[in-house]
């Protein structure tokens, strides 16, 4: 019995008086595609950013593959495998996309330390990066500057920064945001491409695609998490109906 | 310690501390809203201190002096931000650069229009005799001044709190973005708040002049004060404001009657401590 | 590198060792290492205004700080090559201890801290005139002899200071465009964004507060070697200021921005101010025109109208290179 | 403003490049006019001095049609901005490229420190105007003369005054926390006590102290008077606030506070303070009423210590330039001249120097009154021939510690 991928246990955080989540436990094993819903300010981001550590939550618990991960840094969660893309862009937009895959290489990389070597001559990073890039879509983009790019092209850049850093566990949040329904078919295609090894957890709206792709989905709804199981099971719940798909 | 002693010093720090909240308002303001540090703050207060020597020598009543000169300051304030701050909206590094050399031209100025030697400004006549209290003299003036910073902190309160352009600045020191979307006219806002910074700052000059006289280098000895009082209170915040100035003028007044070799580190570490464990100073309604 | 820049750097390279020769009057070559000094301390600075986004108003208390220990220890007997390696430690370690007060703030926090931080060691020289002479100053009672060679006349202080400055260039050169300087500016663009990619954005700063410090150190010895003398008016705010001011004036996102600033604030206060008695409105006037007409400083603002000339005089070329590449 | 203030002779920016006054023979030079350096202060917080300074300086240059003896004057002014490193870089300029042949000023004693090792090494005679103590006594430069007084050459004659004359028992003192600061009240407090004076509080505040309420409120009761060593618009300050919380207390101070330049801005808060200095505009010297009549003529203003001080080393270079035979071209003969120069009629009345190059002169005690709508310092008191020591032995005095916060040490502070 291998551990769980990522398993949350009894998870809470108050912004103020207000909770955000709830006493929010979930786990996902290896390899699993999980699908998040609920309406805004459900604390589906919230959730993410206690698993990732930009927020410290109040109590509970974070494993990833049975090591906890209260108290660590974001960057050291990282530095176990995990990654995360965001709803709303983050990229360094004054620089080539082939530097923003470079940035995200360098941070599992002890090279990034190193204040006398010139970046640039690392062909080997600049050709991770490209093969990232060519994952995705953007190979001849690589030169470009974030800044002249398209959205879509750029919603594709995060997916790229995230993969090329091979996480174990890859957290999306609403990858498929403002996009395009050819550019929604290019992501969902380089989803679904994304290797086993790899376990997703994605915040989506979009249900056509979000229902496809996930095997398992969690209703999350003010904070708390309502409905669990197959995408059959969630969907024919009367609770989901009330909440979400209802509206 | 004798009990005048407490007296007299919480009357100094009080007194000092409604002198730093007409120096520091506007500077919270237009910090708060615009995220511009006007360096050049400083040099407002100093220059309307001089302007109100000038008018004061020829004759003008001291408190529509205050008045005029702190819409003198007020006038240049709009100058800079219209002609000058809003070319770089949001490039910080230069707004510093800007507001510096700002503050060099307006002292340098002050240098050759006013010469170098410290021009007393008279207070009202009828404040110059000093209050007795509990035996001891104190400054009827400096009490007034008190006086003028409560009524001013109730004003401001009234129109931050409860006028409509109060609402429009609150809303746009919370968020901006949103602040333009809901069609608030962000510009004349901008402009409008700089007037009034400003002005305080001026006014606080002509006010504070009784009492600091205009020298050359008033400028520099405020503006620091200016910076801890924001930073101890708060950014953007009018309570953070109030409270950081008061709080200066006790930390200030207490720190060097009762350690007076600590006299250059009584306001700076204070503010050292407040910033590492309270990045948001005491109030701070903006991330600094 | 390219031929272009190899031929470009040849050619300062060989003007700058030319100088003493060329101006021959031994004020102006004094002139020319102020210059370097400065410029060292603009670039130091630089490192974390312009690659970390971090603006400090108190970068002077290096030189209250290993300037000081310097002279002190040199008066209390140690050689002077100790002296200096102590105290650019005991320096840099303060560095270490002012960057982690530092950076529990962000933006005018920061500004703040490092402005109170300059400010203390201000006071403590002021005040401890027991051991730095208060108001006084002190006098540092010889430049040094590196490798028995005597420092006393211009054109070899010059030589000395030149030699400093260009191995701390080198240095900051390497370090701009190395993995940790992407690592840095990606810290100023991005700070949450870094994180999650794996990388420890406060140690990044901390290192890069740590390294700046010891460079401004490293200007702060030039700084008595020249002087021969400190008092607390070297260390106060308006000199944190000036250097600050120096590497935004040139230009903070360029190497070359902080050392014209530098050429340009150090030659008005010394040298146009025999001339222009208003040079403080002088000075106050460049920062101002600058910025209105080049925001980002003088060096981006200047190669940004250098391009815009090229492609006006050829713009069909220009135009068909930019498509690609831009 | 209508000063002529450029008196910095552009066409020198030819004459001077590469040649380096030292080099140059004597008889050739001696051609030339005499180069004269001037280091004053024009902006920042310190102008207000060095504008006074330079006051003096051209109003005697002016008088004297730019001569010393008979040969020409070239004055080259330079700014140091109140600032050691400024100071230092603009002497090198004075020296290295304008090969001045002396130098007057600069205004702060840390100025002057921080050009003294330039100074040693180039062996330029320098006429000073600082009071920094140990320029002339412990670490005497053999280049230096200073014709005004050390910081607290004139505190000893007060502090003389106010126990022998004034029969003062309870003094507090105020100052500056700097050197200055220290030393003037240091001066005041040895003589003071010396005479059965008691020191009973010493206050020193921060240079850049916004407000002296607080220290003003912690003043002891029943002093008899209130002794301050606070410089330029410090002083000024601290005596408008002092009588702003109502206190009467007898002011005494040094040679700074109640300046002649500032004393009808002070109007009645000053009236009755009595201070040491070696100078008042009221002395009755011929060469005195000129000076005052011309500085008020060319400036519409009153002389300060300043613009004395400044004309006054006028008046004492002139002479040592007749004595030396107008070679300033020989430094050491030059120096010799600086040294042993005596000037009967200069506008403090007679001086000469001692052999470290400190001067020698009256010092004069002087109360501020009010004649004719005007307030003035009238001298009530004079003590001639007071030298940097006196009224102490020179070997004694200097076997003692340089004037300090903490030197003399304060036995009769009540706390």
């Amino acid at each position: 019995m291998t551990a769980p991928a990522l398993e949350i246990a009894g998870l809470n955080k108050r912004f103020g008086g207000l909770p955000a989540t709830k006493n929010v436990s979930l786990t996902v094993m290896p390899g699993e595609r999980r699908l998040i819903i609920g309406p805004n300010g459900a604390g589906k981001t919230t959730l993410f950013n206690l698993v990732t550590g930009d927020l410290s939550a109040d109590s509970g618990s974070v494993k990833l593959f049975g090591q906890e991960l209260m108290g660590m840094r974001t960057p050291e969660r990282v530095h176990r495998g995990l990654a995360r893309t965001y709803q709303i862009l983050t990229l360094f937009p004054r620089e080539k996309l082939v530097h923003n895959v470079v940035l995200a290489l360098l941070g599992l990389d002890k090279l990034r330390w190193n204040p006398w070597a010139v970046l640039t001559g690392h062909r080997h990073l600049y050709d991770q990066a490209r093969e990232a890039l060519a994952q995705v879509g953007l190979a001849a983009s690589a030169e470009r500057v974030v800044a002249e790019t398209s959205y879509g092209e750029r919603r594709r850049l995060e997916l790229a920064m995230a993969l090329a850093q091979k996480p174990k566990v890859l957290l999306l949040d609403e990858p498929l945001a403002g996009l395009s329904q050819g550019e929604r078919q290019t992501v969902r295609e380089l989803l679904g491409k994304v290797p086993r090894d790899v376990t997703i957890v994605m915040i989506e709206h979009d249900m056509d695609t979000a229902l496809g792709f996930a095997e398992r989905i969690t209703l999350l709804h003010y904070g708390e998490v309502i409905v669990e199981g197959t995408r059959a099971e969630v969907v024919a719940d009367r609770r989901t109906r009330e909440v979400y798909l209802g509206d | 310690m004798q009990w005048q002693f407490w007296i007299i010093q919480t009357l100094n720090s009080v007194a000092f501390g409604g002198l730093l909240f007409l120096l520091s308002s506007g500077f919270s303001l237009i910090f708060g809203l615009m995220r511009i540090p006007n360096l050049a703050h400083g040099a407002f207060f100093m220059l309307g201190a001089y302007f109100g020597y000038s008018l004061l020598a020829r004759g003008g009543n001291f408190w529509l002096v205050a008045l005029v000169a702190g819409l003198g300051v007020g006038l240049l304030g709009i100058a800079l931000e219209r002609f000058v701050l809003r070319q770089i909206s949001g490039n910080e590094q230069g707004q510093v650069l800007v507001t510096l050399g700002v503050s060099f031209i307006i002292a340098d100025i002050c240098l050759l229009a006013w010469t170098g030697d410290p021009m007393p400004l008279p207070a009202p006549q009828a404040l110059r005799r000093p209050l007795i209290i509990a035996g001891y003299a104190f400054p009827t003036y400096r009490l007034v001044v008190l006086v003028i910073a409560l009524v001013a902190a109730v004003g401001l309160y009234f129109l931050m709190e409860r006028t409509r352009i109060g609402a429009m600045i609150r809303a746009g020191v919370d968020d901006m973005e949103m602040a333009r979307g809901v069609g608030i006219p962000v510009s004349r806002l901008f402009t409008l708040v700089f007037l009034l910074g400003s002005t305080l700052a001026g006014i606080g000059g002509v006010l504070g002049g009784p009492i600091l006289n205009a020298y050359p280098g008033l400028d520099a000895d405020m503006l620091p004060l200016a910076l801890i009082v924001v930073i101890l209170g708060g950014a953007g915040s009018l309570l953070g404001a109030f409270v950081g100035s008061f709080a200066v003028g006790f930390l200030y007044n207490f720190g060097i009657a009762l350690a007076p070799d600590l006299a250059y580190f009584v306001l700076f570490l204070p503010m050292v401590l407040v910033l590492v464990f309270l990045p948001q100073g005491l109030f701070g309604r903006v991330q600094l | 590198m390219t031929r272009w820049n190899a031929i470009w750097l040849a050619i300062v390279a060989a003007l700058l060792i030319a100088v003493p020769t060329v101006i021959g009057n031994e004020f102006y070559v004094n002139m020319a290492s102020q210059v370097l000094i400065y410029a060292l301390f603009a670039l130091s600075i630089n490192m974390m205004l312009g690659y970390g986004g971090m603006v400090s108003l108190g970068h002077a208390g290096y030189l209250g700080l290993a300037g000081y220990a310097c002279i002190l220890l040199t008066i209390n007997g140690f050689d002077q090559l100790s002296a200096a390696i102590l105290a650019l430690a005991f320096s840099t370690v303060m560095a270490g201890f002012f960057g982690m007060l530092s950076l529990r703030a962000p933006g005018l926090g920061f500004i703040m801290i490092t402005l109170a931080l300059g400010q203390i060691v201000w006071g403590i020289a002021y005040r401890a005139n027991d051991l730095t002479g208060g108001d006084n100053g002190l006098r540092l009672p010889a430049r040094p002899m590196p490798f028995g060679i005597d420092l006393n006349s211009a054109p070899r202080f010059y030589y000395f200071a030149l030699a400093v400055v260009a191995v701390a260039l080198f240095f900051i050169w390497r370090f701009s465009r190395s993995p940790f300087g992407a690592s840095l500016m990606g810290a100023r663009d991005q700070p949450r964004r870094m994180s999650m990619l794996g990388h420890n954005v406060w140690l990044i700063r901390w290192l890069t507060f740590v390294l700046a410090g010891f460079w401004g150190s490293v200007a702060s010895l030039l700084f008595v070697y020249y002087n021969l003398f400190l008092s607390p008016h070297a260390l106060g705010l308006q000199q944190s200021a000036e250097i600050l001011l120096m590497a935004i004036l040139g230009g903070a996102s360029s190497l070359a921005g902080p050392i014209v600033g530098a050429a340009i604030i150090t030659l008005v206060k010394n040298v146009i101010s025999s001339y222009v008695e208003r040079w403080n409105t002088l000075l106050g006037a460049i920062f101002v025109i600058v910025i209105i007409f080049m925001p980002y400083g003088l060096v981006p603002g200047c190669r940004e109208l250098w391009r815009r000339i090229a492609q006006r005089r050829k713009p069909s070329a220009s135009k068909a290179a930019s498509e690609p590449a831009a | 403003m209508a000063i002529n203030r450029r008196t910095v002779i552009k066409g020198a920016l030819a004459t001077g490049v590469a040649s380096q006054a030292f080099k140059i023979p004597a008889a050739v030079a001696q051609a030339g006019p005499i180069r004269i350096g001037f280091l004053t202060v024009k902006t920042g917080p310190l102008a207000s001095g060095g504008l006074q300074m330079e006051q003096g300086v051209t109003l005697f240059f002016k008088e004297r049609g730019n001569k010393l003896g008979n040969r020409a004057v070239e004055l080259h002014t330079a700014d140091t901005g109140g600032n050691p490193a400024q100071a230092r870089t603009k002497t090198q300029e004075l020296v290295e490229r304008l090969n001045v042949h002396c130098l007057i000023g600069p205004l702060a004693a840390f100025e002057a420190l921080a050009i003294d090792d330039y100074i040693r090494s180039t062996q330029t005679p320098i006429l000073t105007v600082a009071g920094a103590e140990d320029i002339t006594q412990r670490k005497a430069n053999p280049w230096v003369v200073r014709p005004s007084a050390t910081s607290a050459q004139t505190s000893h004659p007060l502090g003389d005054y106010a126990a022998k004359d004034l029969k003062f028992k309870r003094v507090a003192t105020f100052g500056d926390d700097f050197a200055f600061g220290h030393e003037c009240v240091a001066g005041f407090q040895r003589t003071f006590e010396d005479n059965g004076g008691k020191v009973v509080q010493k206050l020193f505040t921060p240079l850049n102290a916004p407000d002296y309420g607080t220290y003003i409120s912690q003043l002891k009761p029943n002093l008899d008077a209130v002794f301050t060593a606070h410089a330029g618009s410090n002083g000024f300050k601290f005596i408008k606030q002092l009588r702003e919380y109502g206190n009467k207390t007898q002011i005494l101070g040094g040679f700074t506070p109640v300046d002649e330049s500032l004393l009808q801005q002070m109007g009645d808060d000053a009236l009755g303070a009595i201070t040491g200095n070696w100078y008042s505009a009221q002395l009755e010297f011929l060469g005195n009423k000129k000076f005052v009549e011309g500085i008020q003529r060319d400036f519409k203003v009153d002389p300060g210590v300043y613009a004395a001080e400044t004309y006054l080393c006028c008046e004492v270079l002139e002479q040592a330039v007749k004595d030396a035979g107008g070679k300033v071209e020989d430094k050491a003969a030059f120096m010799k001249a600086l040294k042993t120069v005596k000037v009967p009629n200069t506008i403090r009345g007679p001086v000469s120097f001692d052999e470290l190059g400190n001067v020698v002169g009256n010092s004069y005690i002087r109360k501020v009154e009010k004649k004719g709508g005007k307030y003035v310092n009238t001298v009530i008191k004079t003590y001639a021939d007071v030298g940097q020591f006196w009224p102490y032995k020179q070997d004694e005095f200097l076997k003692n510690p340089v004037y300090s916060r903490d030197f003399p040490p304060s036995k009769n502070l009540e706390n």
